[in-house]
């Protein structure tokens, strides 16, 4: 591939909504981020250093209760998109609410909460994912 | 044509990888960051990352699989299942790019896709449909008559719906209203049009389909019929071919008018017709899917025939060599698709890694996967790990296969409901054919579950 | 009949067992010491040791057998290939004992397994043979005449050999007497008798050979010829069905040729006729074997006939409900066998523990293996851990496919000969047909192994 | 089964020449060793205890130079049953010499010396299986 032809892409690629985008050919390998626009020739990682990134498993701050995350899946703050999410920071909340929906393998599955107590952090970002065993959210303590 | 992308991932991407290789053809693999070295991928002559793990961003992207197309210099792209297989945007912008689309026409994807207008379709060409409207309805007060008149239960349809969305059976005519209501601003929200159609909601049916293909030169062939009633959540698990406990010359018509319907339709490629057929078979027109289908191998492997060559070979104007008459059925086959859950944790995803993974085998064995041992299987897309397809002479021979094919198949890692399979496919109810698109849910369930 | 002993180990033996499930049949697997754990013991109904690993003191063992075949009560027993396969006294035993031997009776063994005997039989109903001896020639000035009349080099071959042992090619006449003599020696010491004839040794002949089922009420029907050329030691590495490259009037000859041997024999259940086939086309009478074979399923793919089955419905006295016009072979199939050796270091040996094990699959193929993975491959025995089948609607498919098939095989743990199978595959030799039953041994290693 | 058919059995079994029988029914296992004609009623092992066996890797007694089985096979003391063996406890041999042949997946293979020197002892026993890395010869010391 011609140097023309990789910058058209880039060109290309750059009025896309997507933030990355990879291209291989034979030992090369292009790696564009949408935020810096800037192109990377990095080094093929072997798939056991994705592996090896570890798991969010935020320890319970200060004895705090938390809520982890029962699966790895996408986080969803609302039971739709533009619906108001099931909890704030601040809200109280008992056994059994509702606290956010994990979607995995097209499954939804409502998180509920197994304490009650009142919500000081939101730890997911809504539709991102999140890793089996992270934290969710943080309970004040008590 | 020597290069073909294909705009899939897991077990289709490979199946048509596969395919591509016996036919001599390149194949490029396209891939979000979640499917780096997934197996379709490692197979494939190249693979390029095409965005994140969210499909909206990389499976769905048109754009970005459209460049790595031209990029590539690819002659052909191949859709696969889900995804843009049914996205006439897409077979568009191949078409605008001189790339051939493997696959039927934008038109007939329209005219079939808008489930109310197909529905209309059918109407004025004598395909019987269940009673309902006369294409979309969406005046409340025309919906509510309706519905009075037809009589309850009655289920409401979004005209662009798709996988078991936009959709809501309404038993009690005090409810009507709500649930109207509820599924035109559902529709808007997920399918971006508001238009429903209302029809009777017809009890105890299977759902029987009928597989054809059309060369685009006026020869449309049908492949028989196949049963796909071992439903769950709308969710096939268990499909065999022939669909079986059908009076000959009621699956004769069936065939004969899914023919018709691609006929009407100018349809193009690989399609399958799908019905619903009532306890007296009378049988309903439900959907035409515009592109292959997972339960094909139950099809291939009963008519010997590789779908997905048929339908590249389509896809390079191939005029039919064959007549109908020359296509014959031999024995019977069942698939069971096998995915990545806990019947006993009521179906709970088990995305994860797999540890260990012993294939069955032998003499009318077949098993597409989309996994190697030591696979990732990610949360992000559907949780089917691989397909158990087995063929015998007769329907008891493939269900005893199936169950010895099941009994050796050995995944270790995540769970998979390979037993829940053996349950349905040991039970009297399948055996006689005793079942329905609710069997599972209303029957198996309670007994399978009934301890829980 | 309801239970069946498989009187065999490894990838037979499993083959067997799911047919046996298939048909609702129960399997008993007996097993030596050495096979304790063995993927077909854990498969079969009930496992039955008979003996330490040596094969005579187990699977040759035929009161061991017979033993367990009662406590058991076993209806029939399943030979399998090699072993007791061939064996007419086992066949008798079974007979004694009132258990069906899933084969042919003992006379058609005895008659086609003293080869000598058997090339009289068909010079006598003009069955074309190599020049020769009329049967067995045991008089040394005798064969010496005979043999500078028919010119060298001569096959000197024990009447009772099997297996590749007691055959000896002379080239030279001044070495015909000690040759002669040292056959004689090694044909009593290892069949018992020094009965020996001679042939005409035909140079760049292939082996191709017809598959035969005999009913036993007078029907026997040929499903077609195998190509088996690609040998190396008497060893067949690749095989394919049909055999390609032989005008279609000598292929029918063949098949007729083969079908007049069986009723000439009185032959009763599945056997498969040898024949060399030289350049120009002249076939010869080899050998009949009186047993499946291990490259079985390339006609069983072609053909869509469980021939296991078709063994099993024989010995239960079924008469054939098709004649050989309702037979059609549809498309090519090829097999490879995959052996734990490495063809890098001459093929060296390679038992040992399989570490991991990915099999390939999808349409068209189909994978027959007698081990899973983390099983022990033990020395006591063959080399074949499972064979890779492909069909294709054309030869260069199936070849394609076959190329697919082992990239996507990998096994760790134990060397593999994949690659060699490939080597094979992709020769230009392979492809044209320009090959025989010398042709991996004189031209292939040449060149594969050239810088060793 | 039956006392009566086990005992059939046994007593049938007594008379042949196989030194081992196993049978299997349930989670009852009856091993005949011929030997000793006993019956005993023994536990199932996992296949992993056969395999934990260890390999007789006999040392190299007083660094005493052996030969060890390259493969795991059955040793033949000679070319064919009848046939006098390679060697014999004495006997010298040079580099190259075949000592005897291992049978292993229908392979004979020839066991050559790497060594010149006098056997001292013979560890194979003809027809017997050997283990890879077993030692086979042991040479006289230099």
């Amino acid at each position: 591939m011609s140097n023309e032809e990789i910058f058209g892409i880039i060109n290309y690629l750059n009025s896309l909504s997507f933030s990355e985008f990879e291209l291989e050919t034979g030992d090369l390998k292009i790696r564009i981020k949408r935020d810096s626009s800037s192109v990377k020739y990095i080094e093929k990682q072997p798939d056991e250093a994705a592996e090896a990134t570890p798991q969010i498993k935020i320890e319970e701050d200060n004895n705090k209760p938390s809520i982890l995350a029962p699966i790895t899946g996408v986080y969803y703050q609302s039971s739709a998109p533009g619906e108001k999410p099931f909890v704030k920071v601040g809200d109280t909340v008992k056994e059994g609410d509702v606290l956010c929906i994990l979607e995995a393998m097209k499954n939804m599955i409502e998180v509920t909460s197994d304490k009650s107590g009142q919500i000081e952090q939101i730890l997911g970002t809504d539709g991102d994912s999140v890793e089996e065993g992270q934290a969710l959210f943080i309970f004040k303590g008590e | 044509m020597n290069t073909v992308l294909i705009a899939n991932r897991g077990e289709i991407a490979v199946r048509i990888i596969r395919t591509c290789k016996k036919l001599g053809l390149n194949s490029i693999a396209v891939y979000s960051e979640a499917d780096k070295d997934a197996y379709y991928t490692r197979i494939a002559d190249q693979a390029v990352c095409i965005g994140p793990a969210k499909a909206e961003k990389s499976y769905l992207n048109i754009d970005a699989i459209m460049t790595v197309a031209k990029v590539y210099n690819a002659c052909a792209i191949h859709p696969g299942i889900g995804f843009l297989s049914e996205n006439s945007d897409f077979q568009r912008a191949c078409e605008e790019s001189g790339i051939i689309f493997i696959g039927p026409d934008a038109l007939s994807m329209d005219l079939l896709g808008d489930k109310a207008h197909a529905r209309q379709l059918m109407i004025d060409n004598d395909i019987p449909v269940p009673m309902g409207s006369d294409g979309e309805i969406n005046d409340y007060d025309e919906a509510k008559a309706l519905a009075d008149r037809i009589g309850y239960p009655v289920i409401i349809k979004a005209s662009h719906g798709g996988g078991g969305g936009g959709i809501r059976i309404v038993h009690d005519p005090e409810k009507f209203k709500s649930e109207f209501m509820l599924v035109k601003k559902e529709a808007l929200a997920s399918f971006g049009s508001e238009s429903v159609y209302i029809e009777q909601y017809l009890q105890k049916t299977r759902h029987i389909e009928v597989q054809i293909l059309a060369d685009g030169h006026g020869n449309v062939l049908h492949f028989g019929t196949r049963e796909c009633s071992m439903q769950r959540k709308n969710q096939k698990l268990v499909e065999e071919a022939p669909a079986p406990f059908i009076p000959e010359s009621i699956r004769h018509e069936m065939e004969m008018c899914a023919v018709k319907i691609a006929e009407i339709a100018k349809y193009k490629n690989a399609g399958t017709v799908e019905f619903l057929l009532t306890e007296d078979n009378k049988f309903y027109f439900m959907e035409m899917n515009t592109r292959i289908q997972v339960e094909h191998p139950v099809t291939e492997a009963v008519y010997g025939i590789d779908l997905i060559k048929g339908q590249i070979q389509i896809a390079l104007n191939h005029k039919f060599a064959l007549e109908q008459k020359d296509i014959n059925a031999s024995g019977h086959a069942i698939e069971c698709r096998i995915n990545a859950e806990n019947p006993e944790k009521n179906f709970a995803p088990s995305p994860g890694r797999i540890k260990s993974m012993q294939l069955p085998g032998g003499f009318g064995v077949r098993v597409d996967s989309g996994y190697a041992d030591k696979d990732k299987i990610s949360p992000f897309y559907d949780s089917m790990i691989l397909k158990v397809i087995c063929h015998g002479q007769t329907r008891d021979e493939a269900i005893a296969a199936s169950c010895q094919a099941l009994s050796e198949l050995d995944i270790q890692g995540v769970d998979i409901n390979s037993d829940f399979a053996k349950t349905i496919l040991k039970h009297e109810d399948f055996k006689t054919g005793n079942v329905h698109t609710k069997w599972i849910e209303q029957v198996l369930y309670a007994q399978v579950f009934k301890k829980a």
